[in-house]
């Protein structure tokens, strides 16, 4: 792929959206008499616009990346990579020279998510057309979300990692905050504080490592040669990689979120308006995991199989309460649809924890497919529910009830998503959970068949809350013309934009479903590098 | 007794305090511009007593000249802004107008 | 003689003077300032400074007084005969009496207890000839900027004093 | 067998699968817009797969009669150099056959369900589902490893679960389906462990490969692969394997969803839940059998012996129509089950051929008088009279005679009644469980048979009877009317079907036939040491004899050198494979030493039969084994006893139901606590609603609680510690350092406020203040 100006694609698909984000600065909020935004349409096109083009790099990325190469670890083995030095601060009290790089590229575990990104960035955009108030704000506050994501997943320096990682949780404070449901500000503050823990822990490891390499990137992190030997983090200083290995692990676990950290995301997802519970669970989540499998395991190959076991446990547990809670939520308080979802992502991205834990090539590469997968299904999922909130403003299940009658192609597309969800075969998630467990097997089988559990019980909830809603009768307030201080609301099935959204989603699922090899060969030889690198213990 | 440099200076003090009495006390503008004229006038009887006690010669009258010329300057401007005054308020009552309050 | 005529001068001054801050007919006060100037004029001579008494009289009698005399008809309303103006209050009287006995007080403590007092001379002998032209050569060199600058204010009092007077309903 | 002369057998194979899945997509998108004519499409396409799996079967049968598989084999997708996921596609014999069964049932289902399904709203999608439901059972039909098997076994659970919940509106059909779906997943669970545990040994997914290796190296001398070396994880992957069946199967504990199925319209109960999908357990278990070892194959059986005797007690005392058929089929399939677990695997799948069609018929019987008793309500109006309730019926021997004629023939053939198919499968079960028996000396499973066999005669017949003989018990029933042609023409074929003469000449022993001689039993590929000796081929003993001896016979070292280069060459594939963490090859070796130790110890083992001396003699019958001869044996005394069991089930049930000899309130109240075990099913679903669901559920409460209350708690705890703290710190920071800022503003404020004062706005003060100020500072300064 060339260089467009001078700047590399990765360049380009990260910080496209803060020109986009410039542009829609730009444009007046043009409020006409009533106080109505009139150029709100402006808004949400130029925000389509940016993330298609930015799905359209990640496209062109996509049939420019080289199957084969490795990554983790050697730096030829990235693609399109740029390595600048960002800025140099020199003569600093204890740090030296700080020398901070900008250093991008992406391997077989980034190339995946910046896909993901990108599909679901544009795809949620769709989804914001339901945002009703201070549409300018919102948008942008919506592109540099973007940006911030798009960030963490090519930076191979460690600063910058942060600087992306801290950068993507301001918008989605706001985004929560001020575009979110009743409880808005609570569940802004919990799921910032939440991170912000995590990245506080991070931020001690970074500044660990910095003092054992003097330097930000993270290549040389992984090289045991480049230690100080005297630098706590150096060969042989088991503990203290051990401990470091864990605080970044409780970090990126608060993102993922493993159990017991996972309290924000409930309530984050309840409240967050739809398209932000879309990226939110769509790509926010696998970041924890891509942190994981970018950070934690070749930067501490000691340690990773010290804590091989916990990590399993951790998936298993995750998968297991977070389908017993989504299974509770039929018996517990309200039953939120969103909350049901929210819950239901616990227990799938505890099958990513699991399949990371394996330490072999089938169970890393289905976990990272399974973060995709995860990805487009859960998106999908939210935008549903979002579509049936926008008609009947309410997401309790016991509201609902017969809509497969009324909205046939609504029932359609949401049976797809839940027998995605379910790991339905001939659907992405069935091989990427397939492979999580085959993978999980060889390294323990026990756990992995009582994690097994979890699809029997991800079934009988994803079937109990179908169930609820499309089958048995309609209740009288879903029929009738559209009154809302009755209660009665309008079911017109899906529309056009809904569709746009919805349908991009669903090939991909079914597609992959019935032919992954595009993913597989896309991370296979990065993930069968990092197996062999974390086998060996990368030296250390 | 010879009349010395301390009589001026006393005759001056006594001046200037019924200027500043006037200058401090009168409604009337112009009686405060007449006040300012008394002590300018007893400034002016400092300068020239130093002039002719003081060992600094003319440059005392000089001083004096210049005092004169402000004084000049003065009056006419201060007698200007009392008239703009009158036309504002149609009085030159100073003690009501205390805008410098607000 | 000399003596005589100083407490006498003396006397017309601060009794004018007086007349001038206490009474309540402006008027009044402006004729009485005449004869403080008169007096302050007197005083100059008997420091034998010609041209300064004689300026005094030329300027402040003929120009300020004249000015102030004007200044009373054009804004007090004659025809209704209220040109007597009183004081600002009661209070503000005997503060000012008070401020101003002080200031009187401080002065003629000044006046004898002033360290270069006692070096002035008791007695100095009287010029012969007029001041003015030395006082010229002074203006003219040492003191030439200052008399430039006094003549540019004099000119800008001019025109900043016909541009405020001036009537500004047109 | 080269890949040109192989007749297209696989291409076609392929193209079968996929017509039915391009008529989903065809009726998913425009089947609304063109409405009856999706019917029309569905049943087309079906025809043309019902054609070209009649060509692929005879083909087969004809040039290929050998029981090898034809098979593609593809990678699906790599994982990196050496380690790709594969899959393909085969078929041997028993495909064949299975391709028949399902396009054919699946052809006179859509067939029968033009005209049934006629007034449904839904009509388009409804044979959408159908196609799907057939695209999904070919492939498990055809799929020749065990991941294609699975995710077809899915998605028949999937298109099993839309066609349950069809009329999704009533809320039993929405419950039924999920039931359904959920049960099965449970099986399935089971049978994707197996499957990990045999990938994770063997690295393919492929039936033949998996078999190989199984069988492994045993006829040399050399040990299995880990874990295998020991028969207990072999028997754990069988009978985890054997648990997708149970649930697939509706086998016991998990049979519960079947009769809840019924909820579905009737052709699907006859498509779905009698012929084809409850056969795919039947179908996965004949696949893998040569991997079942002895404890594996016993579980099997006692399984099916179970369900069997269960399903049939339960069935007697229905009075739905359908729940009495359901229960019927999970009878039956318990039959099947305990055929192949046996051992007398020909006839557990021959079984499964035959009841397809008897069973087929009679739900679709069923589904015509289900479909006149309607159509008789509607003319009544009357709109509360269960249709289904045999109790309501009566008499419909005389409106409806051609149903009647069907289906009194599927009754007698399901019966067990000579000249019949089922007769001929029933009685090989029936013989090949006594040769079990005989063999191993498990006599309750022959006895359940034999029970159920009775019961089953019994309880068909009172079906028959209440149903169609006898008077009218409702006006309804006097009202109904034979239905149209496309109705009774699958009917009729699916009657004919159930002769014997399609199977075998003689109708008495279908041994001879052309079926069984196309379906004979793959040889065990299970090591001698773990499998009935019985069911070993001779040949293989013979091998490994030879084995023995040589292996006995053979120089000390050379033979340790061989081992070692055996090894060698083991822990190299092992490497390949990815399995770097198996031990080193000093225990390896120990380990095999040690095993073959306990295998010629286990050789002893009570279950196993003494070895047979006879000498191989048939000439065609190469694997002739012990156990098919003592079958031959007992053939005759099964038949014997079999019919007797029938008949007698039969005249029972005339005498109650026909005859009335006997009140049957009377008989229920005599067995009163066995009535009311069998009318509520042994209170199973009970069972399961007060312990596991309730557990889970309750769980689920308490954990969502717990989540809510204790680990939110913690959080919002922390959260309102650190808040407290902040209003502490908060206090001290008004209190305190706010004080001081306060008392200063304070102090200036007054004092400001003082100053004020002074503030006249008059000039004159300023004036005086700053004379005042002057004088001051010329006091203290000069």
């Amino acid at each position: 792929m060339q260089n467009f100006l001078g700047l590399g694609p990765l360049t380009w698909i990260t910080f496209l959206p803060l020109l986009g984000m410039i542009i829609i600065f730009l444009i007046p909020s043009g409020k006409d008499e009533k106080g109505k935004e009139t150029s709100k349409q402006l808004f949400r096109w130029v925000t389509i616009g940016f993330t298609f083009l930015q799905l359209i790099i990640a496209i062109g990325i996509y049939l420019n990346y080289t199957a084969g190469m490795t990554g983790i670890n050697v730096e030829g083995g990235f693609q399109f990579r740029e390595h600048y030095n960002w800025f140099t601060v020199t003569g600093l009290p204890m740090f030296g020279n700080v020398k901070v790089d900008y250093f991008v590229g992406i391997d077989g575990i980034s190339a995946p998510m910046i896909l993901l990104t990108a599909i679901v960035c544009f795809v949620a955009s769709f989804a914001s057309f339901s945002i009703k108030k201070q549409i300018k704000g919102y948008f942008a506050m919506y592109l540099l979300l973007d940006l911030g994501m798009m960030g963490v997943f090519i930076s191979l320096d460690f600063f910058l990692f942060y600087v992306f990682w801290e950068l993507m949780l301001l918008p989605m404070y706001f985004l929560i905050g001020i575009w979110g449901g009743p409880r808005k500000e609570y569940a802004a503050i919990k799921f910032f504080i939440y991170t912000l823990v995590g990245s506080v822990f991070m931020l001690l490891v970074i500044i660990g490592l910095y003092f054992g390499v003097h330097s930000f990137n993270m290549l040389d992190m992984m090289d045991p040669l480049k230690y100080d030997p005297t630098s706590i983090f150096a060969p042989g200083h088991g503990w203290w990689r051990n401990v470091a290995f864990f605080a970044l692990f409780v970090g990126f676990a608060i993102k993922v979120p493993s159990v017991p950290f996972h309290t924000w995301l409930p309530d984050a997802h309840v409240e967050a308006p739809t398209p932000i519970s879309v990226i939110l669970a769509g790509v926010l989540l696998k970041m924890g995991t891509y942190g994981m499998l970018r950070i934690n395991w070749p930067m501490f190959p000691d340690s990773v199989k010290y804590f091989q076991c916990f990590i399993a446990w951790v998936g298993t547990v995750s998968i297991l309460y977070g389908a017993l809670c989504a299974l509770g939520q039929f018996k517990v308080g309200k039953r939120d649809f969103k909350k049901l979802i929210a819950y239901s992502s616990v227990s799938h991205m505890g099958y990513v924890v699991l399949g990371m834990s394996s330490m072999n090539s089938s169970g890393m590469s289905g976990a990272i497919f399974q973060m995709f997968n995860h990805g487009t299904i859960t998106s999908m999922l939210f935008i549903i529910v979002g579509v049936i909130y926008d008609r009947a403003h309410t997401r309790g299940l016991d509201d609902f009830g017969g809509l497969a009658n009324k909205m046939p192609i609504y029932t359609g597309i949401m049976a797809i998503a839940f027998f995605a969800a379910i790991g339905l075969p001939g659907m992405s998630g069935f091989v990427s959970e397939m492979m999580i467990f085959l993978g999980a097997f060889m390294a323990y089988p026990i756990l992995t068949v009582i994690s097994g559990l979890g699809i029997i019980l991800g079934a009988a909830y994803m079937l109990w809350a179908l169930q609820k809603v499309f089958f048995g009768k309609l209740p009288d307030r879903w029929s009738g013309p559209w009154d809302p201080t009755h209660k009665i609301y309008k079911t017109d099935d899906i529309n056009a934009v809904e569709l746009a959204a919805l349908i991009p989603l669903a090939i991909l699922i079914i597609g992959l479903g019935i032919y992954p090899a595009p993913m597989f060969n896309m991370m296979n030889a990065t993930v069968n590098h990092l197996v062999e690198f974390v086998r060996i213990g990368g030296g250390f | 007794m010879g009349i010395g440099l301390t009589h001026y200076l006393i005759l001056s003090g006594i001046l200037f305090a019924i200027g500043l009495f006037a200058v401090i006390t009168r409604r009337n503008a112009i009686m405060v511009l007449m006040g300012l004229e008394l002590i300018l006038n007893s400034a002016n009887i400092n300068f020239i007593a130093f002039s002719r006690f003081g060992g600094i010669n003319l440059d005392g009258q000089v001083a004096a000249i210049f005092v004169i010329v402000l004084a000049v300057t003065e009056a006419a401007i201060a007698l200007a802004i009392i008239l703009n005054i009158y036309q504002n308020y149609k009085h030159i009552r100073i003690d009501e107008i205390n805008k410098l309050k607000e | 003689m000399l003596e005589a005529l100083f407490y006498i001068f003396a006397a017309m001054i601060i009794g004018s003077a007086a007349v001038t801050a206490f009474t309540k007919n402006i008027l009044y006060a402006a004729f009485a300032l005449l004869f403080t100037f008169f007096g302050v004029a007197a005083i100059y001579v008997l420091l034998s400074a010609d041209f300064l008494a004689i300026s005094q009289i030329m300027i402040y009698i003929g120009g300020i007084l004249v000015l102030i005399i004007f200044g009373v008809m054009l804004t007090t309303n004659v025809s209704i005969v209220d040109i007597k103006e009183g004081f600002t209050g009661k209070t503000s009287f005997i503060i000012a009496g008070i401020f101003s006995a002080i200031t009187c007080i401080f002065f003629i403590y000044l006046a004898f207890k002033m360290p270069f007092i006692n070096h002035a001379p008791k007695d100095v002998k009287l010029p012969n000839d007029s001041t003015i032209k030395p006082l010229g050569k002074l203006l003219m060199t040492n003191y030439l900027l200052a008399f430039e600058v006094a003549s540019v204010v004099l000119l800008i009092a001019i025109i900043g004093a016909a541009m405020i007077a001036r009537r500004h309903d047109d | 067998m080269t890949q040109e002369n192989l007749l297209m057998i696989p291409e076609i194979s392929v193209v079968i699968l996929l017509l039915p899945l391009l008529g989903f997509l065809f009726n998913i998108f425009f089947g609304k817009r063109i409405g009856r004519l999706s019917s029309t499409i569905a049943t087309g396409i079906m025809g043309i797969c019902l054609a070209l799996a009649s060509y692929i079967a005879f083909t087969k049968f004809v040039y290929y009669p050998d029981n090898g598989m034809i098979q593609l084999k593809f990678d699906w997708f790599t994982l990196g150099p050496g380690n790709a996921v594969s899959v393909g596609i085969g078929v041997d014999n028993m495909t064949a056959m299975m391709l028949v069964v399902v396009t054919l049932i699946s052809f006179l289902v859509h067939l029968f369900s033009t005209e049934y399904m006629r007034d449904d709203k839904r009509y388009s999608r409804f044979f959408a589902y159908l196609g799907i439901f057939t695209f999904s059972m070919l492939g498990i039909v055809i799929a020749n490893n065990f991941l294609f098997m699975y995710i077809f076994w899915e998605l028949v659970g999937l298109s099993s679960y839309l066609l349950i919940g069809f009329w999704y509106e009533k809320d039993s059909a929405a419950n039924a389906s999920k039931k359904a779906f959920i049960t099965n997943r449970v099986g399935d669970l089971g049978f994707f462990a197996g499957i990990m545990i045999l990938f994770f040994t063997y690295r393919t997914f492929f039936f033949d490969d998996i078999f190989a290796k199984i069988l492994g190296d045993s006829l040399h001398g050399i040990a299995p692969i880990l874990p295998f070396n020991s028969g207990f994880w072999l028997t754990v992957a069988g009978i985890l394997i054997f648990c997708g069946a149970i649930g697939k199967s509706a086998q016991f504990p998990l049979h519960i969803w079947l009769p809840d199925a019924m909820e579905g319209p009737t052709p699907v109960s006859a498509l779905i839940h009698a012929a084809t999908m409850v056969a795919a357990g039947v179908y996965l278990t004949a696949r893998v059998f040569p991997m079942f070892t002895a404890h594996a194959l016993l579980f099997v059986a006692y399984t099916g012996a179970i369900t069997a005797f269960l399903a049939a007690t339960i069935a007697i005392t229905q009075n739905d129509f359908k729940k009495v058929l359901a229960y019927s089929t999970v009878s039956q399939l318990g039959y099947m089950v305990m055929g192949i677990g046996v051992g007398a695997f020909t006839n557990g799948f021959f079984h499964l051929v035959t009841h397809a069609w008897f069973k087929a018929c009679l739900f679709l019987a069923s589904g015509s008088v289900i479909h006149a008793m309607h159509h008789a309500m509607h003319h009544l109006n009357d709109h509360h009279t269960d249709p289904q309730d045999i109790r309501n019926m009566g008499g419909l021997r005389k409106t409806m005679p051609l149903t009647y004629l069907t289906f009194l023939f599927a009754t007698i053939a399901i019966s067990g009644v000579p000249f019949t198919s089922g007769f001929l499968s029933k009685d090989g079960i029936l013989a090949g469980t006594l040769a079990f028996a005989q063999l191993t000396g498990n006599w309750l499973i022959p006895i359940a048979g034999f029970g159920a066999a009775g019961m089953t005669a019994f309880y068909m017949f009172r079906l028959t009877i209440e149903a169609f003989h006898g008077v009218p018990k409702t006006k309804i029933a006097t009202q109904t009317k034979e239905n149209k042609f496309v109705i009774v023409f699958p009917l009729v074929l699916l009657a004919v079907m159930s002769f014997w003469f399609f199977y075998s000449a003689n109708p008495i022993d279908a041994s001879k036939g052309w079926f069984a001689s196309r379906m004979k039993a793959p040889a065990t590929s299970v090591p001698t040491a773990y499998q009935f000796r019985f069911l070993v081929p001779e040949e293989r003993l013979k091998q490994e004899e030879e084995a023995q001896e040589k292996l006995e016979k053979a120089n000390v070292d050379e033979n340790t050198e061989k081992l070692k280069k055996r090894i060698h060459e083991e822990l190299e594939i092992a490497y390949a494979t990815g399995q770097e963490n198996r031990d080193s090859v000093e225990k390896y070796k120990q380990e095999f030493l040690k095993n073959k130790e306990e295998a010629k110890a286990r050789a002893r083992h009570p279950l196993m039969a003494k070895k047979s001396m006879k000498d191989g003699s048939g000439e065609k019958e190469e694997f002739l084994t012990v156990f098919e001869e003592k079958i031959e044996e007992a053939h005759l005394p099964a038949m014997f006893i079999s019919v007797l069991i029938a008949g007698l089930g039969i005249l029972l049930s005339f005498t109650v139901y026909q005859f009335k000899a006997m009140n049957s309130d009377n008989l229920a109240n005599q067995f009163g606590l066995l009535y009311r075990l069998s009318y509520n099913k042994w209170y199973i679903d009970e069972i399961y609603d007060a312990s596991v669901i309730w557990f889970t559920l309750n769980f689920s409460k308490v954990l969502g609680l717990f989540d809510l209350k204790v680990i939110d708690g913690i959080v919002n705890l922390t959260a309102w510690v650190a808040r407290l703290a902040g209003q502490a710190t908060g206090i001290f920071d008004n209190v305190v350092v706010d004080g001081l800022v306060n008392l200063i503003a304070n102090v200036t404020g007054t004092l400001g406020s003082i100053m004020r004062k002074f503030q006249t706005g008059r000039v004159q003060t300023y004036i005086g203040l700053t004379i005042v100020v002057v004088i001051l500072l010329v006091y203290f300064l000069a």
